[in-house]
């Protein structure tokens, strides 16, 4: 298609080597350099503090959701009537594909990555993560791979081939064009950056744990992030890998998929699934958590059968690589194979029912107080088990040869994916953004979003099983009016307005709440975990001084033990702080140009941007920084004044 | 278990007014509804697992109502509730039971897959047809009879359909939710399938894996017909009459030597070279619909052969608005006058 | 498990013996013995034909637990974690490898 | 934590062993076996993938005719031997000699060197014979996993040829030394894979 470089990139370039001359050189002039650092976006720009870096995920997981949802609103208005010709054929295929791929890559992980990075380090009680300098550099690759995705709207020619990319209509014969290789790069960026990210909590929730906080006493939301962290670290590589044969055959014209070259594209699918099923933990996992410190936090309870959680997250984590091939039941692999994945795959139904059974008797016996986290939390116990069992009725192939690639299976995961990983971001969102900002959102917006959002979720979805049962295949942009489909659908249109209504009252609420910004203490919500002994937003060090736990809920054994505080494990000290430093963002810089210039083509490009990777690298591995420290009479300020 | 049917049941009258809402508009193609043994099978499992199912998420559902209501935080009480640790002996029950749901689920469900891979035996005499799917249209090989057809599976009543398929160009999958689930159609590949039909009628098909633009119209129908009329219907496609009987539709077939030939063919005809990269379409006449989603009537066929793209798009078939309204005339007149 | 933070931290101070180059020149040895013997076993037919392929797939495998715990230095008793993360990679790779090979 | 920095300077501070010293250190090694096990997944995929392509030769040369072993196992002992190099050269750090250090990196250096230029000598080769990365699925399923292993190879004499100019530049100290040690096991890792390649490539390739 467009052989070359188009003039709209090279602009982009040119603009960005501006840019980063100016950076390096100090500019022509030294003051622009200053008025750069002395900029409040400089600061976040450069900024390794893991509070921070988990805002900026929450920014960009937030922009990801309203351009996702607008995608599934105009998905939905397509379907409106039958043989509508809105968008239809490519469009359709490119708006579904992106709104998939968006809503799990740039919605759900980072949103998760978000809560993670405010939250598992208070908890553990660390003052900081273990790999600062990864953990920005993992935000900004997420970014990158998110706009550079995007850009293909700006650019024409959107990934047309599902979040799934089959083969080979996602080959260059079936997908000329740019499309296809948004998706490829914008992945393989963006996934380095997971990867990294993942890498970082594994390592910050083994070796910084405060003194006493043994594997035992984490809370759960640090014990799913580490669950998800371990599949995130295993399940990644197949997706990098396959994604590198992808990018070989369109653009070095490799053989792997094509079957005249003797290739076979079913090894894509198994690729694609051996990551796809353990991402789908990965980001049901941390919302596990959330749940379960929300439920337990809100029902003045202990979690019930603490242990057996911990096991089951780590089983549902296991088995989680065992069963990728339920999602290609139809594709031929022979009954062995359908039967061997159908039974792994019923297994995994235990222990998540472990969870859910615990949960209600954590409520069980308790006080429980209907926050609007609260409200996340119980909506997601019933929307959830739906999901679930839904799921496990897929599990049994003969069934699914009927449900598959149909609205049963589009429902399903929606139940799961909103009623899990989106109700479960919201509840933590609600919980921890406190700690995060300082106020609470309003809580009485804040069950509009909740009932807006949970009414018009099961509007639409929920008449979706029987779309899928009356036999409309998904991805599909139209269906006939002799279908008798037409009402559910329209049904099912309705409800995403809903959601969307809620979503507009959410973004309300924040600016509302921001505006007020009412303080709301250091620990709003009778807190049971160590991220509530500290002030709201938490200093920059985390703990002035590293508490010494003692127990399962370690701020409420101390609130019970009459102690007002963590008792200390060491004395006030001057802390050790790593600096800032802009080398991750012009990192990114680099691996956004290489992905550009491969996108277009343009091998020149592409490993002119691999190069000022390896380029910052290097100067990165020479830079000697050793941080800075905080004094003691600065730190003594800050926490009077966190005290007042 | 009798609560377990209870909700089951429920469960059904709650699909039951779903279909009311739709307007008792009845789908043509439902899953719910199957008329062969393939279909019927796998509803028995679908059965089965929306009970066992439904009764879990009324376990749920019963005991975390009771939790909501019982246990919610009265105004003024401050009192602290017992911090439990939890229960042994309710964490195994709530291991084991699931387990055995899940053991009464699995037994069925490895049968099942089993049997519907089983090749239909000798006695059965099945009919096999090889299908092989194309962006986007379908394309039916009777391999006993020697002929090939297009978008329209015929099939005898009562027998078994022994299904070949594969795809010429990228993985599509075959679907008629009434007489069976899906199988994928991937390129240098052969899958199979067995279905049978027991009641007379048509019933749609879809493609159900992304093919590409025009995936959603890839549409097709199977036409289930008493074995007789079946054989007749073989005879008919064996000897097709495909000689034009009037001026228009020998000036049709003349247009379409011109134009379509390099890609159709038409069994029977006196053509020279015979295209198979588009549908063949002998006995195009009778079909009920063009390219699988029109309506077959003359609008309708002038609408497709001026605009395919507009009609399916991404169809690979260009566009013939630039024939004059005299040789379209004639061309359609051909085209419907085949049997 | 519980005290893993304070067992590192124990252990670190307590390093006597600067280790010698005996084990890793030992290990040497082995790794190129069992290298030699995987190519006689292809080259030179000594083991019948349908055992070759486990029989040198065996060797390698010893060799990888060789060099992980030899000259990476990795140990059960300091390392439980870094051990059961690189069980479960090759534990998962072997899965995947061996699903694409028969499935693919 | 709080005393993690204390020792940049003179070698005297060395402890026995600075890759488990500090807290920072810690976190880089087992953080760096984190990275080898997602990288042997990686590698998994890889092999899983040239396996079930490794027949689809499309008319070309097959694994039986095209494999030269004796080059391949020449190949291997190099690498070998710069594995136990460069974990002579840890033996160093942890003597905190940093002459037998720099000895055995660059040692390991050069025969790092001397494999990849073997390796690409053998793909010269096989391009002659007509097997190319596009000539065939097996083509680009062997050029794949085995240029990816080449270019791992690359990166590490890279790396630890870096790490020899800042050692030489500033000492051994709590900053160099586990930086080395974590560049020594990513060596030792490119080694392992290699033993799985010259097992299931190779040798595999040549039974047939
Ligand atoms: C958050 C994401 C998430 C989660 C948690 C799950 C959870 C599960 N999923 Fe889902 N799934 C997806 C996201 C998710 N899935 C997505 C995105 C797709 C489609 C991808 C695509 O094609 O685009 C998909 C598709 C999918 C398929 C393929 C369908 C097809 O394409 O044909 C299957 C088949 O087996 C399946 C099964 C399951 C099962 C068994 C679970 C189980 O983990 C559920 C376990 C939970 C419960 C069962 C409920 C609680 C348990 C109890 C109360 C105990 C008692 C229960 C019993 C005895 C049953 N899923
Ligand atoms: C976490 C994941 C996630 C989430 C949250 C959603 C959310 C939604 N999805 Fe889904 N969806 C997927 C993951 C997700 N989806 C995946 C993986 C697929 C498969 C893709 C594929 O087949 O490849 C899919 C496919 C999919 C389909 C099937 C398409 C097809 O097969 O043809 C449909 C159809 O109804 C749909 C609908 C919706 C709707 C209505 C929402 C709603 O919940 C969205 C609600 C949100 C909004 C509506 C945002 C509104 C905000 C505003 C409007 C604010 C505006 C404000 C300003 C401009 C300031 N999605
Ligand atoms: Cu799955």
């Amino acid at each position: 298609m467009e052989e070359g470089f188009p003039l709209a990139t090279l602009v982009i370039l040119i603009v960005f080597a501006l840019f980063l001359t100016a950076i390096w050189t100090g500019g022509y002039d030294k003051q622009l350099l200053n008025r750069f650092r002395s900029h409040w976006l400089w600061d976040w720009i450069t900024t390794v503090d893991h509070k921070k870096i988990g805002i900026l995920y929450l920014i960009g997981g937030a922009f990801f959701f309203i351009i996702g949802g607008i995608e599934a609103l105009l998905i939905r208005i397509q379907l409106l009537v039958p043989n509508n010709d809105f968008m239809v054929g490519d469009t359709f295929n490119e708006l579904l594909s992106m709104h998939g791929t968006t809503m799990i890559f740039f919605v759900a992980m980072p949103l998760l990555f978000a809560l993670m990075n405010v939250a598992v380090p208070l908890q553990i009680g660390a003052r900081d993560v273990a790999f600062p300098f990864l953990n920005s550099l993992g935000f900004w690759l997420f970014l990158a791979g998110g706009i550079l995705m995007n850009l293909s709207w700006i650019f024409g020619n959107a990934p047309d081939a599902g979040w799934t990319n089959y083969v080979p209509i996602a080959s260059n014969e079936f997908s000329p064009g740019t499309g296809i290789d948004y998706y490829v790069l914008g992945l393989q960026i963006s996934g380095i950056g997971t990867t990294m990210g993942g890498i970082n909590f594994l390592v910050t929730i083994i070796n910084m744990r405060a003194p006493g906080m043994s594997l035992l006493r984490m809370p759960m939301f640090t014990w799913t992030s580490f669950v998800a962290s371990s599949l995130i670290l295993f399940g990644f590589p197949p997706l990098t890998a396959g994604l590198f044969l992808v990018m070989f055959e369109r653009l070095f014209g490799a053989n792997f998929f094509d079957v005249a070259m003797g290739g076979n594209p079913v090894i894509w699918q198994h690729l694609f699934w051996i990551f796809g099923h353990p991402e789908v933990y990965i980001v049901i996992l941390p919302a596990f958590g959330v749940m379960s410190d929300v439920i337990s936090n809100f029902s003045k309870k202990r979690l019930f059968g603490y242990t057996s959680m911990v096991f089951a997250t780590i089983l549902i984590g296991f088995l989680g690589f065992m069963v990728w091939a339920h999602h290609m039941f139809t594709v031929g692999m022979g009954p062995v194979a359908n039967s061997i994945f159908a039974v792994a795959t019923m297994a995994i139904a235990v222990p998540t029912g472990i969870k859910v059974f615990n949960w209600l008797f954590t409520m069980w016996g308790g006080k429980i107080r209907f926050t609007t986290a609260m409200l996340w939390a119980v909506g997601f116990i019933p929307t959830f088990v739906m999901g679930g069992v839904t799921g496990v009725m897929l599990a049994s192939p003969p069934a699914d040869y009927q449900y598959h690639d149909s609205y049963f299976v589009v429902a399903h995961f929606h139940y799961v994916l909103i009623g899990g990983t989106v109700f479960g971001i919201f509840a933590g969102l609600y919980y921890w953004w406190p700690k995060m900002f300082g106020h609470k959102l309003g809580e009485t917006l804040g069950k509009w979003h909740f009932g807006l959002f949970f009414i018009g979720f099961h509007l639409t979805f929920f008449i979706q099983h029987f779309i899928g049962l009356y036999g409309m295949p998904r991805r599909h942009f139209t269906y006939q009016p002799e279908d008798g489909l037409t009402t559910l659908n329209q049904i099912s249109t309705v409800g995403a307005f809903f959601m969307a209504a809620g979503t507009i009252v959410w973004l309300i609420n924040i600016i509302k709440s921001a505006r007020s910004a009412i303080p709301a203490g250091n620990d709003p919500w009778d807190g049971r975990t160590l991220e509530w002994a500290i002030s709201s937003p938490a200093p920059e060090y985390n703990f002035a001084q590293l508490p010494q736990v003692r127990s399962l809920d370690a701020f409420w054994f101390e609130k019970m033990e009459g102690n007002k505080k963590m008792i200390p494990a060491e004395p006030l000290g001057p802390i050790h702080m790593p600096s800032s430093t802009h080398w991750p963002f012009i990192m990114t810089i680099g691996f956004f140009i290489s992905g550009l210039g491969f996108v277009f083509r343009s091998l020149e490009v592409g490993v002119l941007g691999l190069i000022l990777v390896f380029l910052t690298m290097f100067i990165r591995s020479f830079e000697q920084d050793h941080g800075y420290h905080i004094e003691l009479d600065e730190i003594e300020k800050t926490e009077k004044g966190a005290n007042a | 278990m009798s609560r377990g049917k209870h909700l089951g049941r429920l469960l059904f009258v709650f699909s039951m007014i779903a279909l009311l809402m739709a307007g008792c508009e009845e789908p043509a193609k439902s899953v719910l509804d199957p008329q062969g043994s393939t279909g019927e099978e796998q509803l028995t499992l679908i059965k089965i697992s929306i009970y066992i199912m439904a009764f879990v998420f009324a376990v749920v559902m019963v005991i975390f109502i009771y939790v909501l209501i019982r246990y919610r935080q009265k105004p003024g009480d401050d009192s602290i509730p017992e911090q439990v640790e939890g229960s042994t002996k309710l964490e195994l029950l709530w291991t084991v039971i699931p387990i055995i749901l899940l053991a009464i689920l699995a037994v069925p469900t490895v049968a099942t897959t089993f049997s519907l891979a089983e090749k239909p035996s000798e006695e059965e005499e099945a009919l096999t047809v090889k299908v092989t799917a194309h962006q986007y249209w379908w394309e039916f090989e009777y391999e006993d009879y020697g002929f090939k057809t297009a978008q329209e599976l015929h099939i005898p009543k009562d027998k078994k359909v022994y299904l070949k398929l594969t795809s010429r160009d990228v993985i599509h999958s075959f679907w008629v939710p009434a007489l069976g689930g899906k199988t994928d159609l991937n390129p240098g590949q052969t899958n199979t399938m067995t279905i049978d039909a027991k009641k007379v009628g048509t019933y749609e098909g879809r493609c159900a894996e992304l093919c590409g633009a025009g995936h959603a119209l890839m549409n097709f129908e199977v036409v289930v017909d008493e074995e007789q009329k079946f054989d007749q219907w073989v005879a008919q496609r064996q000897e097709p009459s495909s000689q034009p009987q009037t001026a228009a539709q020998e000036r049709g077939e003349e247009v379409f030597s011109q134009n379509c030939m390099s890609c159709h063919a038409i069994d029977g005809a006196e053509l020279e070279r015979k295209g198979n990269k588009a549908p063949n379409l002998t006995g195009f006449g009778e079909r009920d619909k063009i390219a699988g989603v029109l309506e077959n009537n003359d609008e309708n066929l002038e609408k497709w052969l001026k605009h395919p793209d507009k009609v399916k798009p991404g169809s690979y078939m260009p566009s013939f608005d630039f024939l004059n309204e005299k040789d379209m005339k004639s061309l359609k007149a051909y085209l419907q006058s085949l049997e | 498990m519980e005290t893993e933070v304070q067992q590192n931290q124990a252990q670190q101070e307590t390093d006597p013996t600067p280790e010698s180059a005996v084990k890793h020149l030992l290990s040497f040895a082995l790794m190129i013995g069992l290298t030699l013997v995987a190519f006689a076993a292809v080259m030179l037919e000594v083991v019948p034909a349908g055992m070759v392929i486990p029989f040198i797939l065996v060797l390698a495998v010893i060799q990888v637990f060789l060099q992980l715990f030899t000259f990476m230095h990795l140990d059960l008793k300091n390392n439980r974690m870094t051990v059961t993360f690189v069980m479960m990679g090759l534990i998962i790779g072997a899965i995947c490898a061996v699903a694409l090979f028969v499935l693919g | 934590m709080s005393a993690q920095v204390e020792h940049k300077g003179t070698q005297a501070h060395l402890p026995p062993h600075p890759e488990k010293a500090t807290m920072e250190s810690r976190n880089k090694v087992l953080g760096f076996w984190f990275l080898i096990g997602a990288e042997t997944v990686l590698f998994a995929c890889l092999f899983g993938t040239y396996l079930a392509l490794k027949d689809s030769t499309m008319g070309g040369p097959s694994t039986e005719e095209l494999y030269q072993i004796p080059m391949v196992a020449l190949a291997t002992f190099i690498l070998l031997t710069s594995s136990l190099t460069s974990v002579l050269g840890v033996l160093g750090i942890h003597r905190n000699n940093i002459k037998q250090v720099k000895l055995w990196f660059w040692v390991t250096v050069v025969l790092g060197a001397a494999f990849l230029g073997l390796e690409i000598y053998e793909f010269f080769e096989y391009v002659h014979e007509g097997h190319t990365f596009t000539s065939s699925a097996f083509g680009s399923a062997f050029y794949t996993l085995v240029g990816t292993h080449g270019s791992h190879v690359l990166f590490g004499i890279t790396w630890i040829f870096c790490l020899l100019i800042q050692l030489s530049r500033r000492g051994l100290n709590m900053e160099t030394a586990p930086k080395l040690y974590v560049a020594s096991l990513y060596w030792h890792f490119v080694d392992v894979v290699w033993v799985f390649i010259f097992t299931v490539v190779y040798l595999m390739g040549k039974v047939g």
